[in-house]
């Protein structure tokens, strides 16, 4: 089996079995989750037989003409390294275990077809992001995966939240792809190509050629995808999705797709570029963790979670490769920036996921009970998946040795404080704000005493939604640590992760553990353990307010929205209405109308006008003739 | 004084302009009909004069005269016809006056 | 590589395509005659034959909509396979005396321009000849005399080389579409129907005029379009001509200001005649200005270009936001076919391979797209009583797979990659940035913004949300499916697979326009590594 | 001689032209336009084309004048009312404005010279007329023929009593 075959079988498994439910399945959920399954199966044992046995970690690239028109060329092919692998690791394996945990979640949903289907085709538009080996070719894939998350956040026709979010999230993405698809139209016409590696190729030999504003228009793209601001705005609401939808599209791996896109055309960015890119990713960092306080949805709180971490990974890269410009002697100096936010991301993606699906189980359980301060109480009810949740809040808040997201938030940190120092306080103070409101989380819902019928009654889950819940946790806790990768894999996550050295290393040590257990142990003292009100909200209305105002971004889209887009909207449609259908058509019609009243109004019957306007022509004709008009005419 | 060309073209001219006036004026259908019908015997006498006053020697001057006698035989197909129509308008509407007779319009 | 599989798999069906293009030229031609025949004889048979059972009309509607249908499909096939002819397939000409002196005869045949809009032709007339088939009108005999009439012109329009022809098949087409608007449309058709009547005469006499001009002054032997090519305008007409021909297409294809026909048209219009006009007949303008104006008047259209890219504009921007604005799904659905005109005429205006490739890869899939959604759009107007948004929503659980098809054409026509639109869109795009004016490109791009806004409004207003409103019958039945499903398969074949239309296009492009491509990738000093 | 001939001729024809347009019953009119034919018939004889002028009297004054009074007497037509002011004065003006023009254009600066009357005068003969006839205009002598005979048939469909619509008309 050649490389070629394997990947193609890969990408064109989950299209097959989308097909095929369409076809076949739309009302047979069984047979439907089977082939989506199946198709997620397929992926799975494939991608780890490439990473076992059937690559050897060297770059492989396939690549076919797809379209030609006039000048331009557009290629399909698939470019195999070491950081799509890894990405394809990642979209793998949590794929699956996504997939078997949605069996278990969705057993009782009328339309598990429509259900499976898109998730197949969100498995086929998200692998082909991760192959893509051109910038035409992820730009297409990037627009499928917002539709595969448009008709999965659409999942419960009959809610308004629904409609809203769906519409909302494929819209604003679509604002993002906007300055995307100029920013690799601008690529291709100074390149000449937007294959990834011959675009490098050309860039090391005319590195003037790059721009700031080429990277920033691509970084639109990321703005959309990954949900940074000022384009953040649909995630939070795109929870109105089932919750294993969350998980794996908005957790775990399109949301990343950004991070992974920006590791992938990393020689795009100059250096004024990625300052924006660091910075707008401290600032989701920030901003997204504060408002996770004002939440009472446990979907909501880990939404902002997500934000917040993405802005992590964005600041991650941007930060990771100044710091590689500037200071990086080693090396793979050059790749810091995609070794720390691809770390980051790798281990997110296991304790996002984690994450989300403990709160899946939860809400499974609680009868769609989603207020955190309903519920309260849980670990009795459900030890394994209080077990697992616990887990997952270790790995994000990145306790020390035992966590996942210790190590990779550690990387992060480090070229933070290596290149930017506000950079460095605003993320660590991140750090400490996510374990705080991770901890908040964790003990409002699983400790102390229910506080609601519905967390009263609740019981452990099926096997189906447990066992991923166990693969993940044990990824979460060991994910930070190398061995837990094939081989092939750990180019990106051993070598071109940035790794503090000396001083360095105890300092940062000291600092995340520091930041992180002071959050978990706060969160216990504020808020205590199952709680049935927010102890924030009335002790201290101001800071609360802040949070829940999220900077009115929400706000002021909508005023745009309804104030000003449709307004114009509508008056652009008056005025149409107006001038175009009104004066101009109606009014051309008019004027034909007005001459053929008067023509007719001199048409009286009468013969004796007619000999009138017979004599009037003579004068005319006579006085033509006798040279009256010569003077008019000439 | 020498009765020349000028003189029968402005008899001829007169009664056309007579004519024409009767058109003009006369709202009877008859009588406007009439005038009509100076109003060609101007013509004809137009012609018959220029023929007449035709000075290229050796040529055949018959085609006024010709022309003449043909309009003569129109000019009666013509009358015979216009009056036919005027007793069927007559017949329709009860009238000749020409300002009650508006059907064109409709 | 996996794409070796299939090709070996189709390898013998090419062979024997390509041999049926080379070997089979009497019968190809012919087929091209007859698809323009076929329609038309059983519409003069359905309208001269005595009392038939309403099976036998049907039988023979049908049979009218298949036979071009399949012949597009053949000889696209056999186009396609015995790839590249060299100019224009399939050709026969029928002596016709005495036109014969003004250069006129029937001359038949296609061209890589003409392939795409004749197999749309051919298709959106076998899915809108299907709907019509089973949706059950009063009056199903003349309903169906008309639609074939229509399909007959459009089969002759886009095979026409004569010009003559190619203006008589359109007027042939046109007239049935008015006289169908009179009789079936819904509420205001009168005056709908008055009003499209005078525009459409009024802009297809102005075409009249510009193509006889142009004939004269070309000084070409004949009125046919290969004459025509060889001819040179001479410089100081050629702005006056190509203003003509802009200005009697630009109102043919509702051209920004002349559009104000087209919404009320197509919302007014039965679905099948809506379907036919605005997929397939509408095009007849661009297909004229690609294949006429701009080969021979390329000064003329440099001339224009500021306008008409303004007007393009006008018609991308201003009607979408006119769009945006839209209370009524037909109305929207007709304002968003108006409004991607304007990326058609913005390839255009790039006047470059790219720009005019991408132009009629466009145009084919938004035929195909928009013809599927004024099907679907007529379907929820049946189910719901109504196509006002406000009385409309919650179908999505009532009707799923309406719902499924809905979503997915509107996706296609907002220019979701996976469809045929989104080849197009993309190829246009990346021509306005090499045309003299980048910064088309920025503003161009707002109206996939707007176009998503309008799209994915109409579908949350209809299918999201509680059931609200009456909603008689079940969900789509088969027989509205299947037309529905012919033209999605048809979107999604091309989308997945562009080559299969782009290369022919390809080909006759760079045939027609060798002299107007741009010089590109100016800004890089050493050869590109793009192949 | 010919002068006094003339002139009396020339009043012969127009001053009855002038009664027809100007009196108000139609048989007056129709009575002064025969005085204006023979009038006219007077000109053509001093212009020597005397078989004109026998048609002349025979045609225009025997036939179509006659032809008028039938049908006067036929429609029994009253005397028509006077024509108003304005209508009188813009006629007269008309009038006027044609005979001045008419005037100038004959006798005005530009006009002439005239040509002499020229010495034969080939018309005054008969025989010449049927030579002509019969050989040079023989189709267009042919074609009057018919269509007198068209105008007969024509005559004859037009006055024919119209179908019992015009009874209905008439209650």
């Amino acid at each position: 089996m050649d490389l070629g075959t394997v990947l193609s079988v890969i990408l064109l498994a989950p299209l097959v079995a989308a097909g095929l439910i369409w076809i076949l399945a739309r009302q047979r959920a069984a047979l439907a989750m089977t082939l989506s399954l199946g198709a997620a199966a397929t992926i799975l044992c494939l991608s780890l037989w490439l990473f076992f046995a059937g690559w050897d970690g060297s770059a492989f690239e396939i690549s076919t003409e797809w379209l030609t028109l006039g000048s331009l060329t557009l290629d399909v092919g698939f470019l195999l390294n070491d950081l799509s692998a890894l990405m394809l690791f990642i979209v793998a394996f949590v794929g699956f275990w996504i997939h078997l945990f949605s069996v278990g979640y969705m057993n009782d949903d009328k339309a598990r077809g429509r259900f499976f289907g898109g998730l197949s085709i969100f498995m086929f538009s998200m692998l082909g992001i991760v192959l893509a080996n051109n910038l035409f070719m992820m730009f297409i894939f990037w627009e499928l995966v917002g539709f595969s998350s448009y008709m999965l956040i659409g999942h419960y026709l009959d809610t308004d939240e629904a409609a809203q979010a769906s519409k909302k999230a494929f819209i604003v993405n679509r604002v993002g792809d906007f300055g995307f698809l100029i920013g690799i139209i601008i690529t291709y016409w100074t390149f000449g190509t937007v294959n990834f590696n011959e675009l490098r190729e050309v860039v090391g030999t005319q590195p003037q050629l790059v721009t700031t504003l080429m990277g920033l228009l691509l970084f639109c793209g990321v703005l959309g995808k990954s949900a940074q601001m000022p384009l953040h705005v649909w995630l939070p609401d795109a929870m109105a999705g089932p919750t294993p939808i969350s998980a794996l599209i908005h957790a775990a791996t399109m949301v990343a797709a950004g991070v992974y896109f920006l590791g992938r055309s990393f020689f795009l960015f100059t250096e004024e570029a990625l300052h924006i890119v660091a910075w707008v990713g401290v600032v989701t960092a920030v901003s997204a963790a504060l408002w996770a306080f004002a939440q009472r949805d446990i979907k909501k709180i880990l939404a902002y979670s997500t934000l917040s971490q993405l802005g992590y990974m964005v600041a991650g890269f941007g930060l990771g490769s100044l710091y590689g410009l500037h200071h990086g002697d080693a090396h793979n100096a050059l790749y810091y920036g995609i070794g720390a936010s691809m770390f980051h991301l790798t281990t997110h993606a296991f304790f996002k996921a984690l994450l989300f699906l403990g709160s899946g189980s939860v809400i499974h359980a609680c009868h769609h009970e989603q207020d955190i301060f309903k519920m309260g109480g849980l670990w009795k009810k459900m030890p394994l998946t209080t077990l697992t949740f616990a887990a997952g809040v270790i790995a994000i808040a990145g306790v020390p040795f035992i966590a996942a997201g210790f190590f990779s938030k550690d990387a992060i940190l480090y070229v933070a404080m290596k290149s930017s120092q506000p950079a460095f306080y605003l993320l660590t103070g991140t750090a400490l704000l996510t374990a705080l409101y991770m901890g908040r989380l964790f003990f409002i819902a699983f400790l102390g005493k229910p506080n609601s019928a519905s967390a009263e009654h609740a019981h452990e889950s099926p096997w189906t939604i447990v066992l991923p819940l166990l693969v993940l946790a044990v990824f979460s806790i060991g994910g930070g640590y190398m061995i837990m990768y094939p081989v092939t894999l750990q180019e990106v996550m051993g070598h071109w992760v940035p790794h503090p050295h000396g001083k360095d290393h105890t300092t940062m040590i000291i600092i995340s553990a520091v930041a992180s257990i002071i959050g978990l142990v706060l969160a216990r003292i504020i808020y205590g353990a199952g709680a049935a009100t927010d102890k924030v909200e009335k002790t201290l209305p101001p800071v609360f307010a802040i949070s829940r105002s999220r900077f009115y971004f929400d706000e002021i889209y909508g005023y745009y929205v309804k104030k000003v887009q449709d307004r114009l909207a509508d008056v652009v449609a008056f005025l149409d209405t107006l001038f175009i259908s009104g004066v101009l058509v109606r009014g051309s019609a008019a004027v034909a109308g007005l001459l053929g009243v008067t023509a007719r109004r001199l048409h009286t019957g009468s013969v004796s006008t007619y000999v009138w306007w017979f004599f009037a022509g003579l004068v005319l004709f006579g006085a033509y003739a006798g040279g009256f008009f010569d003077g008019i005419i000439q | 004084m020498i009765i020349g060309l000028e003189h029968y073209f402005f008899v001829s001219v007169l009664l056309f302009a007579i004519g024409f006036f009767g058109v003009l004026l006369r709202k009877n259908t008859l009588v406007v009909f009439m005038c009509l019908e100076l109003m060609l015997s101007a013509s004809i006498l137009a012609l018959i004069a220029f023929s007449r006053y035709h000075t290229t020697p050796g040529q055949g001057l018959m085609e006024g005269n010709i022309f003449v006698l043909f309009i003569i035989a129109i000019a009666a197909c013509e009358v015979a016809v216009g009056l036919s129509i005027i007793v069927a308008l007559w017949r329709r509407n009860q009238t000749v006056e020409l300002s009650e007779i508006n059907e064109l319009k409709h | 590589m996996t794409t070796q599989l299939p090709i070996a798999l189709l390898g013998g069906i090419g062979e024997f395509l390509t041999s049926a293009g080379h070997n089979q030229p009497v019968l190809n031609a012919l087929l091209l005659m007859l698809a323009i025949v076929v329609p038309l004889v059983v519409a003069l048979a359905l309208a001269i034959s005595g009392a038939l059972s309403e099976r036998a009309v049907k039988v023979c509607g049908a049979l009218g909509f298949l036979v071009p249908g399949l012949i597009s499909l053949w000889l696209a096939a056999v186009y396609i396979s015995a790839f590249p002819f060299g100019g224009y397939a399939f050709e026969m000409s029928a002596d016709l005396g005495l036109l014969e002196r003004f250069g006129i005869q029937l001359h038949l045949g296609l061209n890589g321009l003409a392939l795409p809009f004749y197999i749309m032709a051919g298709l959106v007339g076998m899915a809108a000849g299907f709907y019509a088939i089973q949706s059950g009108v009063e009056r199903l005999r003349l309903y169906l005399i008309l639609l074939l009439v229509m399909q007959g012109g459009l089969m002759g329009v886009f095979s026409s080389i004569d010009v003559l022809f190619f203006y008589f098949f359109h007027e042939f087409a046109l007239i049935p579409t008015f006289i169908m608007i009179a009789l079936w449309g819904r509420k205001g058709r009168k005056a709908v129907a008055i009003e499209v009547t005078i525009y459409l005469t009024f802009g297809a006499m102005i075409t009249l005029a510009g193509l006889i001009a142009l004939y004269l002054f070309s000084g070409a032997e004949q009125f046919n379009m290969i004459a025509m090519r060889e001819a040179i305008v001479e410089a100081p007409y050629q702005g006056t001509l190509f203003g003509l021909l802009l200005i009697g297409f630009g109102v043919l294809v509702s051209l920004f200001p002349f559009h104000t026909w087209a919404p009320r048209a197509y919302a007014t219009a039965p679905a099948p005649a809506a379907m036919l006009h605005a997929g397939v007949l509408k095009k007849f303008g661009l297909y004229g200005l690609i294949q006429l104006a701009y080969p021979l008047l390329p000064q003329g259209a440099a001339d224009w270009a500021p306008l008409l890219l303004w007007l393009a504009l006008g018609n991308l921007l201003i009607i979408g936001f006119v769009t945006m604005s839209q209370r009524d799904l037909k109305l929207m659905l007709g304002n968003a076919s108006v409004m991607h005109m304007g990326y058609a005429f913005l390839g255009l205006y790039a006047y470059s391979t790219v720009g005019i490739g991408a132009a009629i890869m466009m145009l084919f899939a938004h035929g195909l797209s928009v013809a599927l959604l004024f099907l679907l759009a007529d379907v929820v107007e049946k189910r719901g009583g109504t196509s006002d948004f406000k009385e409309l929503g919650g179908m999505g659980l009532r009707a799923p797979v309406l719902m499924g098809l809905f979503t997915a054409a509107m996706l296609a026509s907002i220019g979701l990659p996976g469809f045929a639109n989104f080849w197009g869109e993309l190829g246009i795009f990346v021509a306005l940035f090499a045309s003299d004016t980048p910064w088309v490109l920025y503003l161009s791009l707002i109206g996939i913004i707007i176009s998503a806004v309008y799209g994915l409004r109409a579908v949350a207003s209809v299918f999201f949300g509680e059931a609200k409103g009456e909603f008689k019958g079940g969900d789509i039945t088969p027989a509205e499916k299947a037309p529905a499903l012919l033209l999605l398969i048809s979107l999604f074949v091309i989308g997945l697979w562009p080559k299969v239309v782009s290369d022919p296009v390809n080909e006759s492009v760079n045939r027609s326009f060798k002299d107007a491509v741009p010089t590109v990738t100016a800004s890089t000093d050493e050869p590109t590594l793009s192949e | 001689m010919k002068e006094i001939l003339f002139h009396s001729f020339a009043a012969l024809t127009i001053v009855p032209a002038l009664f027809v347009v100007m009196s108000r019953k139609p048989v007056n009119a129709a009575m002064n336009m025969l005085v204006s034919f023979v009038g006219l018939a007077g000109l053509f004889v001093l212009l020597e084309t005397y078989f004109l002028a026998v048609l002349q009297v025979m045609v225009y004054a025997g036939a179509i004048v006659v032809l008028f009074l039938f049908i006067i007497m036929l429609l029994d037509a009253d005397k028509s009312p006077a024509p108003n002011l304005i209508r009188f004065l813009a006629s007269l003006a008309a009038f006027a404005l044609m005979v001045c023009g008419g005037y100038f254009l004959v006798f005005g600066c530009g006009a002439g010279p005239y040509p002499e009357i020229s010495a034969e005068a080939p018309a005054s003969l008969s025989r010449t007329f049927g030579v002509e006839l019969f050989t040079t205009y023989l189709l267009p002598f042919q074609l009057t023929g018919f269509m007198l005979l068209i105008a007969m048939v024509g005559v004859i469909v037009v006055s024919r009593k119209e179908q019992p619509e015009s009874t209905g008309d008439e209650q």
